[in-house]
């Protein structure tokens, strides 16, 4: 029941909260609903997990698809990072003006309700279903509250995405006539025996529809405009949760379904994967724009995650797996940064600000511990995943894993220009008047903070949370 | 050759030669009176194969019906001067030439197809064109079509009056 | 006691903690009790550990499983012998000292940062801690990215200075590339040996090829170039000392610089089964000796001249590492820290009455001013010259000889080097002290002798200095007085088997030690005669002095080579692949669509003909695809 | 007669009429055009009845085969009857708003 | 024949009624109550609890499939009059006859739904034709209206000149109008079907593809829809093609023994040519209803989908895409109908205007785009599986996938303008009850994107 708990929380929350006409009201009740989401979501996965963790219902018995949720151990972990990002986002974002604030919230609940969907869906058509309940919300909330350029960002973002849904439900539906019982099961796709030749287009018409919501290189240029034009409270989401829901069907859709064609594959995506990883790094370093900036950022780090997948290796399997719970925390980390310097001064322009540390030391300290858990310094969490994954890409190649490394190197030149020039030096015009961040904006960010370095010194139950999922992975190899 | 074979080629002849002299005509009220010559070829084609009814109905219906309107609406429009600009000379090419190629493309097809050679249509004798077979059929197979084409016509009345009604 | 080990580096954390925040809370006072505080006792701590290693030999301490995904695990755990505890001592020692030092020299700074740069450094020595305390690369990993992290928050301290900002993260950076070459090396030992601890390392060590091991150790070695500022990542080394002062003792000469050596001494038995490695680090090592050395001749920034001189001195370490002389280079590491250390705390102590003036030409004549700071400024520069009996001597030519036995070529470049640096240290030395003043009336008339928080280091830095080398008493002098190489036996006892020393006669090392004596001696009297007179105006250099003066231009080189290209290559990605490749390429297949679109629309004429013409076209076509099985062509061909 | 003969002359007279339609530019004449089509799927219509009763009369002397055919050219009739009211009512319709029955005036709407 | 002989005696009731009452809405009472009869008939018929048994000589058969999609057409054609019936009058005056018009055309309907043979089939495409050529030229003053009704005219009659061709050499061939009669004149080949008879169905195909504005037969839709009153242009885009759709379907599914392989061939080109002008020429349109008409050959190439695999699938999904298409496109055309500007530009803040409106566009326009959670994903999913299920052909399914992305751009301008943009979106009265209608619409359409078997139950029970 859990799982059916889990959207259908934000799902109702949402729709009550169009009709909620008064913004504080509607920040509230987003917040109580995204908050009695963790306690649920919490609840469930550690305290009560004698209660059900599965759903079974007839849904459509004419094609053969059912309202079937579960959840194993890469489902929770997801589930447990959007439960964990949503109320942290509107925390951080609490004094943040929308109009019709009633429908951004509940938009965002929305999307929250089709994410969860997607991480607990056991059904191709039902996760075909939420995979797009996930996307419409969000196309409304960037072209409605995002930056001067959010129609055409967004739009191209919404189509490109789309057509990449496209790609996967002709997979699907392909795969669906394969089936001995003509069912959307997971199982039954699971059991479906294929021919290789025949793996190899359906393998890429799923993959290319991944590869567009990681995004891995080259099908990732919607995103920095994107990210750079949505609301920031919806970049959040985009980039901190989002984004899994690409590497979460690689590992529960993909592999296990196409696992001649990943091995044969393996060597163009992992080197897509290492190319599109130095080249959003060196992007990165003459970015601009805070924002910009972590997006390129973003899609450097997806692209070890990327790489990793196909490296047919359960150690970087596990630290794909932690990689993503952390790499949410640590982006979402960086993008309530990002939007509490633009909030204040109006402006993300890296050439325009400066000196922020004497005027918010407090930001400036926050700031740099997200910083350095986006260059996986050790102790922060990110080093885990990181470092798991490395020891994956490096038992498929060495060079590979050599030249993937040289971002590790790039990732520090553009995080500590970023760090620098924000902070560091005197005070510009814009921020000579800075003051530090208020107490809501605070409390999101020192939560992130204990989280990050409480997961980079003690990893194990996240480890521990997905082995499931990794173990049953690999054995279908 | 036989005085059956004699009149099909000379009816074919006044059919397709009245035919050509409708599209080619500049005057409308030519092309109606040319276009009732073919109608009367057509009859005359029915005559030869044993279509009395037919026959009749179709100068009736058509030649003395429907020309007449037509006839009526370009009187009425006073259409019978040569008002008629030229198409561009190419439309009217790639026109003539496309439906060349249609009857070229469709009489080979009907060469090739074995289907029909030694077939004949039979020329004088046989009855079911004669009136009373063809009513007796009408009102009993047909009787439903029949009913239902009152519909039509009553949708055709009812389209005529919205059109026609002065507002 | 050993089990109490974490204690170590937990009170420096603690520290950290306390000082960091609470930085705005608390007084002056109270954060430099703080910080020395927990120094001390993890001072304390660790020289109780330090005996018990001595009575009761090494122990494995196991805190807790850091990562554990299937075979593959990481433990948090302690190694406590004989290296990491001389360690612990030579970094908690002058580690207190230091802090000592800075609670005066910093109290100009307000509050809030007064209690961040002890937090920084807190966070530095607990970071040093584990990176010599960690029983496997991993955990050593961390503490080596962790003192990293501290060296860049430390060296950017003063935040507001674009310049030091620039050099933290160079120092940064530059530290990432050696640490991508130690994170390789721990990916190979995993994925070969599929562990990262040393005691199963060493233990599994012929399950790994040749191949594997020279890769394995050059890697690692390049982690070392990054951190101990060896050739060719040395630059930030130097750029590092726009840190205060202390942190420039602390950071940049006595502990963190020496992690390369710490490293490769803890993994001396992998090195020792990889000749190429060694030569490697040998040669490298004796470059970045001489290489340094020549620029620091030049050098008139007080700091500068040490920095270049620790870089030097750390090179002289690894070709002692790379000449299989372990136990040399960790005794240098040791006296090189007390000297070092003493050195850069008495530059900090002249700059301090000097108001932060650190151009060497504007000094001279502090010799009356500051009799503390001087004589035992004097006393390291003896030391670091190598003049028997000082502690840099012994350390100094325990290396060399090893040198000389492996190959005399090290032996007489390194003997160079050695002249070098007595003679800049002895420039430095007169320049600062000796002479007339050259500086400005004001600052003359505020100098003055540091507060005694500033002196006693100072002196109890002097005396180890002048002492430190007699706890490596070469068989030379005395048979079996060589009480660190017997301390420290055990950790390099596998390599010792290995290698197959012949040693020199007595009558040779003497006689080299005595030339090399009487030539430094001789150098110092030529350099102080020298610069004695050293007046204030400046003369243009010209040719090789010039060269030096510029540092060789690497910086230039570097930056010309290296870091303008991937700016260039950073914009050509950004503005013409991003944009106008694949981004181009996305909103070309719009464009196309938008393009298709007018176009088709013009099919859309309006012309009822047209319309007509097009469907009977298509329809003929139809017939024709449909029957083209039918040869309706050739029938067309025999119609006409 | 052969059947062939019929179905050529009947598909000289439709294509005629698709050449009017298409070459033409007076509604009116295009509607007579299409006219002319109608009427050459009439004659073939019959003349394929009568071939189709050919054939059965060979085995039966009293069938009525075929007669489908001709039936269907009297709904064709009815159907052209229909059509030419309403047709020709559009037409005046179009003449009395633009006074002209020029098909190539006919482009208000388009692209 | 219930639907067939009640269809048109309520042409023949609402033509009379405009003699006794000129007011719309009394009218359009009528008509609704009309089609609820006219359901209820048909129910009636589709349980076999009272039948009008007619002898129609195998001319017409009636069996669940058609019965049930003259349910669905007659429901819709409800949910048009409810939404768009007060707004005919803006078309002309005579709103009686147009009411009368629309139940001949519903005859026709139930006669394309049920017929067995060329000659009903026939016969049902002129009723159906002949009041719409009518209703296009409904607006008397308006040249474009004139103009679209000429076009149309001109253009039917010369397809139903195509089309007889069809029938005739069709009969020559087997010497029978009814679809399942085999080739009397034995072939050469042996399995080769008659020449004549293949030429017969090619014609009957470009005729049927004209009817469903399938391209490139598609060039009276445009410029039709754009020209007729909007009131019409819903009902014709809507019901009357997804007729169009059924008598296609009930044509050649009888034939595909005769159609060969190439028959897959042409109606591939036939699919692609389809979607890309449909979808293409879309993208540029600056008015709404013009691009509405072009969305309507687009989704009309996505239709030909259960042409193409012609299967159990095809035919339950033809069904569901009717629905999906027509309520979808009905609602849309009756927030349109309101709207004083056509363009886009026209709707340029409705959201802030009409809240309800824009949100219930919003779902149609999903439903159209084929958005999951809405009818319109399943209608294109049921389509798309047809034809994966036939197998080899999965190329053309991600073709159609190419273009419904497409589909998305234009669809979403809309969405853009009603949400995005600033502007006055004027519209005539809007009332409350209509804006219920829509809500009442906009929820059965998530309704069916949810649980599809509400539809297509109504096969089984």
């Amino acid at each position: 029941m859990i799982p059916v708990f889990l959207i259908l929380l934000p799902l109702l929350t949402g729709i009550v909260g169009f009709f909620i006409k008064e913004d504080n009201a509607a920040k509230g009740w987003a917040l109580l609903s995204a908050v009695l989401t963790l306690v649920v979501a919490i609840a469930g996965i550690y305290f009560y997990p004698s209660i059900q963790q599965s759903f079974d219902s007839a849904w459509l018995p004419a094609l053969g698809s059912r309202f079937t949720l579960t959840m194993d151990g890469m489902s929770k972990m997801l589930v447990l990072l959007t439960a964990v990002s949503f109320p942290l986002i509107f925390l951080a974002t609490y004094k943040n003006r929308y109009k019709n604030a009633g429908s951004f919230y509940a938009l965002m609940l929305l999307t929250q309700a089709g994410l969860m969907g997607v991480f607990v869906a056991n059904d191709a058509l039902l996760f075909y279903f939420f995979w797009e309940l996930a996307l419409i919300p969000v196309y409304f909330l960037c072209s409605l509250w995002g930056g001067e350029k959010r129609i055409a960002a967004t739009f191209k973002f919404f189509i490109y995405t789309f057509v990449g849904s496209l790609m996967m439900l002709a997979g699907i539906l392909y795969l669906y006539f394969q089936t001995a019982d003509h069912s959307f099961a997971w199982q039954s796709f699971y059991a479906v025996q294929m021919e290789p030749s025949q793996q190899s287009l359906i393998f890429w018409l799923f993959f290319v529809a991944f590869a567009i919501k990681m995004p891995i290189f080259p099908f990732h240029t919607w995103q920095p405009d994107a990210y750079e034009q949505s609301p920031t409270a919806t970049t959040m989401v985009l980039s901190g949760v989002m984004v899994k829901m690409g590497i979460f069907a690689v590992v529960k859709w993909l592999i296990p379904f196409f696992p001649a064609a990943a091995d044969k594959y393996a060597q163009i995506i992992i080197v897509l994967s290492v190319v599109g990883m130095l080249y959003a790094s060196l992007i990165a370093i003459r970015q601009d724009d805070i924002k910009r900036l972590i997006a390129y950022s973003s899609i450097a780090h997806i692209g070890l995650m990327s790489a990793t997948l196909f490296t047919n290796s359960r150690v970087g399997l596990e630290g794909v797996m932690i990689q993503m719970f952390n790499h949410g925390v640590n982006v979402i980390g960086l993008w309530i940064v990002a939007d509490a310097i633009e909030q204040q001064l109006g402006t993300r322009k890296l050439s325009e600000l400066g000196g922020l540390a004497q005027k918010a030391p407090v930001l400036a300290i926050l700031l740099v511990v997200m910083a350095f858990a986006n260059i996986a310094l050790p102790l922060t969490n990110a080093f885990i995943g990181e470092f798991l994954m490395f020891n994956g890409l490096f038992s498929y190649n060495i060079w590979i894993a050599a030249i993937a490394g040289i971002s590790i190197i790039l990732a520090a030149v553009y995080t500590l220009n970023m760090v620098q020039k924000v902070f560091y030096g005197n005070t510009t015009v814009v921020t000579e008047n800075a003051i530090d961040i208020s107490g809501h904006i605070k409390l999101a960010l020192v939560v992130l903070v204990v989280v990050v370095i409480a997961l980079g010194v003690y990893p194990q139950p996240m480890i521990d949370l997905t082995k499931d999922t990794v173990g049953a992975t690999m054995a279908g190899k | 050759m036989s005085i059956t074979e004699i009149l099909f080629f000379f009816l074919s002849a006044l059919a397709v030669f009245s035919a050509i002299m409708v599209l080619v005509s500049r005057n409308p009220v030519h092309s109606v009176l040319w276009l009732i010559a073919v109608f009367f070829a057509i009859s005359g084609h029915y005559i030869l194969l044993n279509a009395q009814f037919l026959a009749i109905v179709n100068l009736i219906v058509y030649a003395g019906a429907i020309m007449v309107l037509f006839l009526f609406v370009i009187m009425l429009m006073n259409l019978n001067k040569e008002t008629e600009r030229n198409k561009h000379i190419w439309m009217k090419l790639a026109g003539a030439v496309s439906g060349g190629c249609f009857l070229m493309v469709l009489v080979s097809l009907v060469r090739q197809a074995s289907d029909f050679q030694e077939k004949t249509a039979l020329m004088g004798t046989g009855d079911i064109g004669l009136i009373k077979n063809l009513g007796k059929a009408l009102f009993s197979d047909f009787v439903v079509p029949f009913e239902i084409s009152s519909v039509l016509f009553l949708s055709a009345m009812v389209g005529a009056v919205v059109i026609g009604k002065k507002e | 006691m050993s089990k109490f080990v974490y204690l170590v580096p937990l009170f420096p954390l603690i520290g950290f903690l306390i000082n960091g925040l609470g930085r705005k809370a608390m007084t002056k006072s109270m954060i430099s009790i703080i910080g020395c505080g927990v120094m001390l006792a993890s001072f304390v701590v660790s020289v109780l550990v330090f005996f018990d290693v001595k009575e009761h030999g090494a122990t494995v301490v196991n805190l807790f499983s850091f990562i554990k995904a299937y075979s593959f695990q990481v433990p948090f755990a302690f190694q406590v012998d004989q290296l990491s505890s001389l360690f612990l001592l030579i970094i908690t020692g002058i580690g207190f000292l230091i802090h000592l030092y800075s609670a005066a020299y910093m109290h100009e700074e307000e509050e809030q940062h007064f209690g961040r740069y002890f937090a920084y450094l807190n966070l530095f020595v607990f970071s040093m801690l584990l990176l010599v305390l960690g029983a496997n690369y991993v955990i050593m990993f961390i503490g080596w990215e962790g003192v990293g992290l501290c060296s860049y928050l430390l060296i950017g301290f003063w935040f507001k200075n674009d310049q030091y900002n620039y050099a933290a993260k160079k120092a940064f950076v530059m530290n990432r590339i050696g640490d991508l070459g130690f994170l390789l090396a721990v990916f190979w030992l995993i994925f070969k040996l599929g562990t990262v601890s040393y005691g199963d390392v060493f233990a599994n060590i012929d399950k790994l090829s040749d191949l594997d091991i020279t890769a394995i150790t050059l890697l690692l070695f390049v982690g070392a170039m990054g951190k101990s500022a060896q050739l060719p990542l040395y630059t930030w080394l130097p750029d590092a000392m726009a840190g205060p002062t202390p942190v420039s003792a602390l950071i940049h000469a006595a502990t963190m610089v020496t992690a390369g050596i710490y490293m490769i001494a803890r993994s001396n038995i992998l090195y020792t089964l990889a000749p190429v490695s060694q030569t490697v680090v040998a040669i490298v090592g004796l470059a970045t000796a001489i290489f340094a050395a020549t620029i620091a001749l030049k050098q008139n920034d007080i700091k500068k001249v040490l920095a270049y001189s620790t870089v030097s001195q750390l090179g002289y370490m690894f070709l002692g590492l790379g000449v299989g002389a372990y136990t040399g280079a960790v005794f240098h590491v040791m006296t090189h820290a007390f000297f070092k250390a003493l050195l850069f705390l008495g530059a900090g102590s002249v700059i301090h009455a000097m108001h932060h003036e650190q151009d060497i030409r504007k000094m001279g004549g502090l010799k009356k001013h500051m009799p503390i700071t001087h004589i035992t400024f004097l006393l390291a520069c003896l030391a670091i010259a190598g003049i028997p009996p000082f502690s840099g001597f012994f350390s100094k030519d325990e290396i060399l000889m090893a040198a000389y036995n492996s190959n005399p070529l090290y032996y007489y470049v390194g003997m160079a080097g050695a002249l070098m640096t007595a003679f800049y240290m002895f420039r430095l030395y007169t320049m600062t002290f000796l002479g007339s003043f050259r500086g400005t009336h004001e600052q003359e008339h505020h100098l003055h002798e540091s507060p005694s928080a500033m002196t006693i280091p100072l002196i109890v830095l002097a005396v180890l200095s002048v002492l430190g080398g007699f706890v490596g008493i070469p068989e030379v002098f005395a048979s079996d007085a060589h009480s660190l190489e017997h301390f420290l036996a055990p950790i390099f006892a596998e390599s010792a088997k290995i290698q197959h020393g012949h040693h020199l006669s007595h009558t040779q090392e003497y006689m080299m030690m005595g030339v090399s004596t009487i030539l430094i001696i001789g150098i110092i009297l030529f350099a102080v005669s020298k610069f004695k007179k050293t007046q204030a105006q400046q003369t243009e250099s010209s040719g090789i002095a010039k060269l030096l003066e510029n540092k060789w231009y690497v910086d230039e080189l570097y930056d010309t080579v290296i870091v303008k290209p991937l700016h260039l290559l950073s914009v050509f990605l950004k503005n013409i692949v991003e944009k106008s490749g694949i981004d181009g390429a996305v909103n070309g297949v719009g464009k196309l669509v938008g393009y298709g679109s007018r176009q088709l629309r013009l099919l859309q004429s309006g012309q009822v003909g047209n319309y007509l013409l097009i469907m009977v076209m298509i329809m003929i076509v139809f017939v024709l695809i449909w029957f083209n099985d039918l040869t309706i062509m050739n029938f067309l061909k025999k119609l006409f | 007669m052969p059947i062939q003969y019929y179905i050529y002359l009947s598909l000289a007279l439709f294509s005629i009429g698709i050449i009017g339609v298409l070459t033409r530019r007076n509604a009116i004449i295009v509607f007579m055009c299409v006219e002319l089509m109608l009427n050459a799927v009439n004659l073939l219509l019959v003349a394929f009845s009568k071939m189709h009763h050919g054939v059965a009369l060979a085995t039966d002397p009293a069938t009525t085969a075929g007669i489908d055919g001709q039936l269907f050219v009297f709904f064709i009739m009815v159907v052209a009857a229909a059509e030419v009211s309403v047709g020709l009512a559009i037409i005046v319709m179009m003449y009395r708003n633009v006074h002209s029955v020029d098909i190539n005036f006919l482009n208000r709407l388009k692209n | 024949m219930n639907a067939i002989i009640l269809s048109a005696l309520l042409g023949v009731v609402m033509m009379f009624s405009g003699i006794i009452t000129n007011n719309k809405s009394v009218l359009k009472y009528i008509a609704a109550a009309g089609l609820l009869l006219l359901i209820a008939a048909n129910l009636l018929d589709t349980y076999a609890l009272f039948k009008i048994n007619i002898n129609t000589h195998g001319l017409l058969s009636f069996e669940k499939f058609g019965l049930y999609f003259n349910t669905l057409a007659f429901g819709a054609t409800l949910v048009y009059v409810c939404l768009s019936g007060s707004d005919i009058e803006k078309a002309g005056i005579n709103v009686a006859e147009y009411f009368a018009l629309i139940f001949f055309v519903l005859c026709g309907i139930s006669i394309l739904s049920g017929f067995n043979g060329l000659l009903m089939l026939f016969l049902g495409i002129e009723i159906l034709s002949i009041p719409l050529y009518i209703l296009t030229g409904a607006d008397k003053r308006n040249l474009k209206s004139n103009e679209a009704s000429l076009k149309y005219f001109l253009m039917g009659s010369f397809t139903t000149g195509i089309m007889l061709m069809g029938i005739a050499l069709f009969y020559g061939a087997t010497g029978s109008f009814a679809l399942n009669a085999p080739a009397i004149i034995p072939t050469t080949g042996g399995i080769n079907p008659s020449f004549l008879q293949v030429a017969a169905l090619l014609l009957l195909f470009v005729a049927m593809a004209f009817k469903v504005s399938a391209a490139p037969f598609h060039f009276w839709t445009p410029d039709v829809y754009d020209g007729a009153p909007g009131v019409f242009t819903s009902f014709m885009a809507t019901i009357v093609k997804a007729a169009g759709f059924i008598a296609f379907i009930r044509l050649f599914q009888s034939q595909s023994v005769v159609l060969g392989p190439t028959w897959k061939i042409i109606l591939s080109f036939v699919i692609i040519a389809t979607l890309l002008i449909g979808n293409i020429t879309a993208v540029f349109q600056q008015s709404v209803k013009r691009m509405l008409a072009y969305s309507s050959i687009a989704q009309a190439g996505f239709m030909l989908f259960a042409l193409f695999a012609g299967n159990d699938l095809a035919r339950e999904g033809i069904i569901l895409y009717s629905v999906a298409y027509s309520l979808a496109t009905i609602g849309i055309f009756a927030v349109l109908i309101k709207m004083s500007d056509y363009t886009f530009d026209g709707f340029n803040g409705l959201a802030k205007k009409h809240p309800v409106l824009a949100f219930t566009t919003t779902i149609f326009l999903l439903s159209l785009a084929g958005i999951p959670l809405t009818a319109g994903f399943f209608a294109k999913y049921y389509m798309l599986a047809a034809v994966v299920k036939e197998g080899g052909a999965l190329w053309l399914v991600i073709i159609a996938l190419f273009f419904a992305a497409v589909s998305v751009y234009y669809y979403f301008k809309v969405i853009q303008a009603m949400y995005f943009k600033e502007g006055d979106a004027e519209t005539t009265e809007i009332t409350g009850a209509f804006k219920t209608g829509l809500v009442l619409l906009a929820a059965f359409v998530i309704l069916i994107g949810i649980w599809p078997s509400i539809i297509l139950n109504g096969f089984y029970f």
